[in-house]
């Protein structure tokens, strides 16, 4: 009974399950999870690997959070882009991104893109499908610069520029009409950027601002915030209230400053705790 | 648990007459003008259609009518009620008076009663005694006059906000002081264009474009519209109640 | 359909339950006690699925009965009352849920302050000055927030308590015929008639 | 439609079957116009309206795919709910008293509706349920009530009047109307009060509360409710059931709107607003306790606590 | 009606009665029915289809392009359809969804054309003429629950202005400088609105060479992409000069971008 | 009706100039019905951070005490005062835990962290209910009138507000929102958490 251990099993956690579907059994429909509609792509230049997302995370047509971060940290010269549940697409790459650091301690060389993309497509894959992330892998290594793509199911697929999220129509549209190989990496940069834009003004569950990676060989650039073409304009007029606008009822406050007396010991104080 | 809901569930068919089209209006009446404005994306999912559709229509000098919900049949209400005026002007020889239109709004609204019209009305525009009014409908022809409300898409974020602004809602007056009962038309605008730019950022199916359109009544002079870029004339009759459209960008994401 | 009722009082917590137990459209019996003492100045009144209640009730009522033995100091009505929502919403996450709502209502000797708590089959938990659990809260909450006093004299809370059964037995087209009315002041625990 | 084609049109055979099609078959020519001024002339003589009704099989199940929230909360036409209102006989005559608030799904679209609809100066229609059907249909009761005074050279009596808004409905049965409505007015007989709802009953009673805070307004009406009440004591509960239903239904609420009825016809006392009660009472009005109606207000400072007399001292 | 109070003034559900206070729970519908209801078949779903129409407005008129397949499910039926027809001097209308009722949407045109050409009335209809109608016979049918399962562009060209949009099964309506249909909207029209929006001075900057290139890369883009979709495709283009619908012209493609990739995964070779 | 929508409630957290300020409304609803009107959904975690929950009440108060175990189990290893941050990260995991059987409920979180410099600096956070992280600077909100708050706060909001004016701009934020709501609103509850105290007032809003 009541018994919370904080060294609880590692992996999820199910006791709920019995309740909430006793819950829906009563009646009451079971929410769905924040899930982003989002445009992220990747595509391969010259040197390396260029990737891009959106900065829009939405519950239902609410916009939740403007300016998210979606290219997530493996490893130092691999990201990772998700789109889907955004808790899923977060705890997945934390979790493969700490494995890949073990598996780098463990056999004392870089990890490669691949072993990144194996070890999510068999996470993903495991939970067929209930895990809802859907990812653009990109990263260099030992082997080159590799780009994948990794469907919510667990499938994956290794291409030169790849879209996904709400926005990869759009933004595969402008690499179909604009992706050539060998570019250099201001083009790949200015065509991830394009591509990024396409999702933003045409998808609605895509918005705010790009932010790109760029990965080559021994170095990564992370362009968090490198266009933003959404700036909110200046309000007509401030909106301040003056102080006691708002009615309350009643008031407590909790002093955090511990405030010590010093009172000596000694003199008029002594003759009453005279101990003698 | 009410045991109601387990047999209610809907029965899906395959043909679905209605779709959703996003977008928000908002009306907002004062002492002598009424405004009325609604953003011009029109969207189905997360597809943008198009990024300039109007919402908001002229129907007489005086009468406004701002129209949310399913475009197709939003666009068929307007042409209906359109049509009507115009008879009752063939038959009156002289405009249908404002509260006028919105009884017939309402029964035009309520003959579909069980085929509804998927719209959210709003009329606004001056009475016959001069006065800024807005009456607000729902789909099936319940309505009410009102000062201000927001419909649409995102009409749970901004009537709240106008609620704050224009009924000083929650607010207490300064000591030996009262809250003003009616705004002047500057402040009116402004809060009409920062409640549709706070609109935008929170909600993805507003944006794109902001047209507003201000009813003054007659004899008042164009004092609060001076200034504003684009300001375009629509009235017919420079000496009866004039109506001004006033156009903004909004954001396109 | 079931009805409880409780209400505090200067010194006390009333509890009323109907005395109904019901199975579809069939009255089994007409004098069922649904208010058990869980300890000296503790009482709990259960409602809910037939089954689950009396076993939770038992359940409950040892484990307090236990503590009192371990500690020779009964739990306080807010430890009890946190304990009982807590071991229902464990219950609510196991193979075998627990579907029972409880008015639990206590006075507490060191304070000398009565509490009434409020429990539903969720876990969910309130402190409240009077509570209604079935279908009679639609009808007792306003009639209560315009009638309870809480410096009320037993006579003149009981007479409110009788209020709100009139009102049930006049409005709810299932209302329950009897009630079981106990109180808990600081001298402990005992039935009263209405 | 396509109509302005087939007007003009004589010459091939497809237009004719056309234009027979759109004889028989054209219900895109419902009467939308449906009553009152038509073009601007009358067009009452056409007697009841007619409604357009979806080419379905079942037109309720798909009135009820698409307008009930309660069932698919994303349902997309959500149709206004929630109310209280009550009204109730006594020597004085009928008082009505309803809240405000009108909610889509838990969205409080508004809070300033008027519930109680003015069917002519004797008589006085609640309005909960659907309100649309409510404002449409006794709007139209209140056409029918003036033509029965045309026609017959005295006023209308509220039976005769609820039994015409009952049939109105009860012709409507199963298609998806909600109305639950307490015509109430002074006539011949003396004040009456008739609950109709639109499943096509018709109750003649002293007390009625309809809508989803009924039950709460019942609760402190039952217990207040004597027949010899005063005029200020009845409005008095009137006010303080409509506070009560508004407190603890979270689908009721923001304002009271208070009515009378007597003799010499009705009269409006007042507009309340739900959350300046509970703080501070209805203000200066006839017949109010001068104390506010919240619990927590009512009884602050007093405690349950019980310390022995002797500890204290 | 419903009178519990968590659901009070709902229509109630006569399928199931909770209280067990009516007599027949199921009660009859007292609404006329139609005997033969069973039997009216209408169409539920398009059978054979065409995918995206593309439009944009251009400086000197107005530019159109569709493929020139009709599929049936996912098999290439028919490869040479014409989907895009002028209606009377002035307009093109382009069909995407269910071929058959794009064919009825002719023989309902054909017949107004006739007909306004029979008046002799000295107006010719126009573009916008021809939206409005297509509009209102699209909602009308929509509103008998029984579509036409289309969603069509307008264009055309009359007294110096250029019009284009759109109408669909539904009798939704729009307009703008760039239109697309079916997955168009979601892949052809971000590079059409680029190349419009994105251009300074709009469209009516864009002279007809360079829209005739973006339309061919928005429809080669939409070949790679479109599973429903064919490398032979027409043009229309309506300026003050009339309408011109080009013959079916074939799309240069490449399908060697991917050279150096092996597998889908971890592989190599 | 969602199960979020249950027992109704609304939490919203804002920054100010060197404060923040968390609040909750006070109801405690059974759908419809209002059963109390003194639930507070914000509760202290340590002196300077403050956690409020919206959603089903039965997990906000079993998901309080889990909290309020596993701070203190962490201020016992670690022996110091957790940080915001490192909560709100606590937070999320405890959320995605249960991915497949979650809590219902939204968590907001706001206190102040403390730089190297020993200067205070404000924080908030928000996560939905299997505990994706939001991180703002501006504001943010939970609970069934979240819509209603976004639409306020985002009129409302602007930066650098002193801890006062911050205190007029979030409540009234808040109000005008649970105003529109049917489930949330009741009265409300607000914290200004500033380095030196923290303020708590409760407000006088509408009771229908």
């Amino acid at each position: 009974m009541a018994t919370a251990s904080t060294y609880a099993p590692v992996g999820f956690d199910f006791s709920n399950q019995v309740r909430n579907q006793f819950l829906q059994e009563k009646g009451l429909p079971l929410p769905k999870a924040t899930s982003t509609g989002t445009t992220i792509v990747g595509c391969l230049f010259k040197d390396g690997i260029v990737l891009g997302a959106d900065t829009r995370a939405t519950e239902g047509p609410i916009v939740a959070d403007k300016n998210c971060e979606k290219i997530h940290y493996l490893t130092d010269s691999i990201r990772c882009c998700g789109a889907g549940t955004a808790a899923d697409t977060e705890f997945t790459t934390a979790l493969i991104s700490s494995n890949m650091a073990l598996h780098e301690l463990s056999t004392g060389r870089k990890p490669r893109v691949v072993t990144a993309m194996t070890m999510l497509k068999q996470m993903l894959f495991r939970y067929q499908g209930q895990v809802g992330a859907a990812l653009v892998l990109g990263g260099v290594d030992a082997t080159g610069p590799h780009l994948f793509t990794i469907a919510p199911h667990g499938s994956t697929d290794k291409l030169p520029y790849v879209t996904m999220g709400s926005g990869s129509l759009a933004a595969m549209a402008v690499f179909e009409s604009g992706w050539k190989a060998g570019m250099t990496r201001e083009e790949a940069l200015s065509l991830v950027t394009d591509a990024i834009c396409a999702g933003i003004f045409n998808d609605l569950g895509s918005g705010s601002n790009v932010d790109a990676c760029v990965i080559t060989a021994g170095h990564t650039d992370m362009l968090r915030n490198f266009v933003r073409p959404n700036e909110r304009v200046a309000k007509e007029q401030r909106y301040l209230f003056r102080r006691g606008t708002t009615a309350w009822k009643k008031e407590s406050v909790r002093d955090l400053i511990v405030s010590e007396e010093v009172r000596p010991i000694g003199g008029a104080g002594a003759e009453a705790m005279d101990t003698s | 648990m009410n045991p109601m809901n387990t047999a209610a569930q809907p029965q899906q068919r395959q043909f679905n007459p209605y779709t959703e089209n996003g977008g928000t209006i908002l009306a907002i009446a004062g002492v002598d003008f009424s405004v009325i404005a609604g953003d011009t994306r029109q969207s189905e999912g997360y597809n943008i259609q198009t990024r300039y559709a109007p919402k908001v229509f002229r129907l007489t000098d005086r009468a406004v009518l701002a129209v949310n919900g399913f475009a197709a049949d939003g666009n068929m209400f307007v042409k209906k009620v359109k049509q009507r005026l115009e008879w009752y002007r063939h038959a009156h020889a002289k405009d249908m008076p404002l509260h006028a239109i919105a009884r017939l709004i309402q029964t035009m609204l309520y003959g579909r009663r069980f085929f509804p019209y998927y719209v959210y009305n709003i009329l606004g525009g001056i009475e016959d005694d001069g006065s800024g009014a807005v009456y607000s409908f729902d789909p099936v022809g319940s309505y009410e006059r009102e000062t201000c409300r927001a419909a649409g898409a995102a009409q749970s974020l901004v009537q709240p906000f106008l609620d704050n602004q224009i009924y000083f809602k929650n607010q207490q007056p300064a000591p030996g002081t009262a809250h003003p009962a009616h705004l002047p038309l500057p402040h009116v605008l402004s809060l009409v264009i920062d409640s549709f730019t706070g609109a935008t950022e929170r909600h993805i199916e507003v944006g794109d474009g902001l047209e507003i359109y201000v009813v003054l009544a007659k004899g008042r002079d164009l004092s609060g519209l001076e200034g504003f870029a684009g300001l375009q004339e629509v009235s017919s009759r420079s000496d009866g109640e004039r109506i001004f459209v006033i156009r903004r960008e909004l954001k396109k994401d | 359909m079931e009805c409880s009722f409780a209400l505090t009082g200067k010194g006390y917590v009333l509890i009323a339950a109907d005395t109904t137990a019901a199975r579809s459209i069939v009255k089994m019996k007409a004098d069922e006690d649904k208010i058990k003492s869980l300890g000296p100045h503790l009482l709990m009144a259960y409602s809910g699925e037939p089954g689950d209640t009396v076993q939770f009730a038992e359940y409950v009522e040892r484990n307090i009965r236990l503590y009192q033995i371990r500690n020779l100091y009964p739990l306080r009505p807010a430890s009890a009352a946190s304990w009982v929502r807590r071991a229902l919403a464990d219950s609510l996450r196991s193979r075998s849920p627990y579907s029972v709502n409880l008015l639990l209502g206590g006075y507490d000797t060191a304070t000398h302050a009565p509490s009434l708590y409020w429990i539903d089959y969720l876990g969910t938990q309130a402190e409240v000055p009077f509570a209604c659990h079935g279908y009679g809260s639609y009808f007792a909450l306003s009639l209560l927030d315009r009638y309870h006093d809480p410096e009320a004299s037993l006579e003149e809370g009981l007479a409110t308590l009788r209020r709100c059964i009139d009102e049930v037995a006049k409005r709810l087209v299932v209302a329950p015929g009897k009630y079981k009315v106990k109180v808990v002041d600081k001298d402990g625990v005992r039935e009263i008639e209405l | 439609m396509n109509t302005f084609v087939n007007q003009f049109s004589t010459s091939s055979a497809l237009s004719v079957i056309k234009k027979a099609q759109a004889v028989t078959d054209d219900d895109e020519e419902f009467s939308d116009a449906a009553w009152g001024s038509e073009a601007g002339f009358g067009s009452l003589a056409k007697g009841v309206p007619s409604f357009s009704v979806p080419a379905v099989q079942d037109p309720t199940s798909f009135l009820r795919l698409h307008t009930d929230d309660h069932a698919d909360p994303n349902c997309r036409i959500k149709i206004q709910h929630g109310t209280t209102t009550l009204a109730f006989r006594f020597q004085g005559g009928v008082i009505v008293a309803v809240d405000s608030r009108a909610t889509a799904g838990s969205y409080i679209a508004s809070g300033t509706v008027k519930k109680v609809i003015e069917i002519n100066p004797y008589l006085l229609g609640t309005m909960a349920g659907g309100a649309a059907d409510c404002q449409y249909w006794e709007t139209y009761l209140g056409i029918q009530c003036r033509l029965h005074e045309l026609r017959n050279r005295e006023r209308i009596s509220v039976a005769a009047a609820s039994k015409y808004l009952s049939n109105l409905v009860y012709g409507y049965k199963g298609m998806g109307l909600s109305m639950g409505t307490m015509i109430c007015g002074w006539d011949k007989t003396g004040p009456a009060v008739f609950y109709v709802d639109s499943d096509g009953s018709r109750l003649k009673g002293d007390l009625f509360s309809v809508g989803s805070g009924s039950t709460f307004a019942y609760g402190v009406l039952d217990q207040g409710y004597r027949w010899d009440l005063t005029d200020e004591e009845a409005q008095e509960l009137g006010r303080r059931s409509i506070y009560a239903a508004g407190h603890r239904d979270a689908f009721s609420g923001n304002t009271c709107n208070l009515y009378h009825v007597k003799e010499d016809g009705w009269r409006f006392i007042g507009n309340y607003d739900i959350t300046k009660m509970h703080y501070d009472g209805p203000g200066d009005v006839p017949g109010s306790t001068k104390v506010a109606y919240g619990y927590d207000v009512r009884v602050e400072g007093r405690t349950s606590s019980n310390p022995p007399v002797a500890a204290a001292a | 009606m419903d009178h519990f109070p968590t659901n009070w003034g709902r229509p109630r559900n006569d399928a199931y009665d909770a209280y067990g206070t009516f007599p027949i729970p199921n009660r009859p519908l007292n609404a006329p029915k139609d005997a033969f209801g069973e039997g009216v078949q209408r169409t539920q779903q398009p059978i054979v289809t065409g995918t995206s129409v593309l439009a944009m407005k251009f400086k000197d008129g107005i530019m159109m392009a569709a493929d020139n397949l009709a599929s049936y499910g996912s098999l290439a039926r028919f490869k040479d359809v014409q989907r895009l027809q002028p209606v009377g001097d002035y307009t093109v209308i382009g069909a995407g969804g269910d071929m058959s009722d794009f064919q009825y949407i002719q023989s309902l045109l054909d017949d107004l054309v006739v007909e306004e050409f029979t008046n002799q009335d000295g107006h010719n209809l126009g573009p916008k003429e021809i939206h409005e109608y297509l509009s209102q016979v699209m909602y009308g049918r929509r509103t008998k629950i029984n579509p036409l399962w289309n969603s069509l562009l307008v264009g055309g060209f009359k007294d110096g202005e250029r019009f284009l949009a759109y109408v669909d099964l539904l009798g939704t309506t729009y307009s703008a400088d760039t239109l697309a249909t079916g997955y168009g909207a979601y892949i052809a029209q971000p590079l059409l609105r680029r190349a419009v929006e994105g251009r300074a001075g709009g469209a009516d900057a864009l002279p007809e060479e360079e829209a005739a290139k973006i339309m061919e890369d928005c429809l080669r883009v939409l070949f790679y992409r479109d599973a429903r979709s064919l490398n032979k495709y027409q043009t229309a283009v309506i300026t003050a000069s009339g309408v011109s619908i080009s013959d079916s012209k074939a799309l240069e493609t490449s399908w060697s971008f991917a050279e150096g990739i092996r597998g889908y995964g971890a592989q190599t070779q | 009706m969602s199960i979020m929508e249950y027992n109704g409630g609304s939490v919203i957290a804002m920054v100010g100039k060197g404060c923040v300020a968390i609040g909750s409304d006070l109801r405690l609803g059974n759908q419809a019905l209002t059963v109390a009107t003194n639930f507070e959904k914000v509760f202290p975690v340590t002196d300077r951070i403050y956690l409020g929950m919206s959603g089903l009440a039965t997990d906000v108060a079993t998901l309080r005490e889990q909290f309020r175990f596993r701070v203190n189990m962490y201020q016992i290893k670690e022996e110091r005062d957790i940080e915001p941050e490192a909560f709100a990260h606590l937070v999320s995991s405890t959320l995605y835990e249960r991915r497949f059987g979650p809590y219902f409920i939204e968590p907001v979180i706001g206190g102040l962290w403390k730089t190297q410099g020993g200067e205070y600096k404000p924080y908030i956070a928000a996560a939905d209910l299997i505990g994706c992280l939001n991180f703002a600077k501006d504001f943010v909100v939970a609970g069934t009138a979240s819509e209603k708050l976004f639409g306020v706060a985002e009129g409302l909001w602007e930066p650098d507000l002193e801890p006062e004016d911050l205190f007029e701009t979030i409540s009234q934020t808040l109000m005008n929102g649970v105003d529109r709501d049917a489930y949330s609103g009741w009265g409300a509850i607000i914290h200004i958490v500033t380095p030196d105290k923290v303020v708590t007032r409760t407000l006088k809003g509408r009771m229908d």
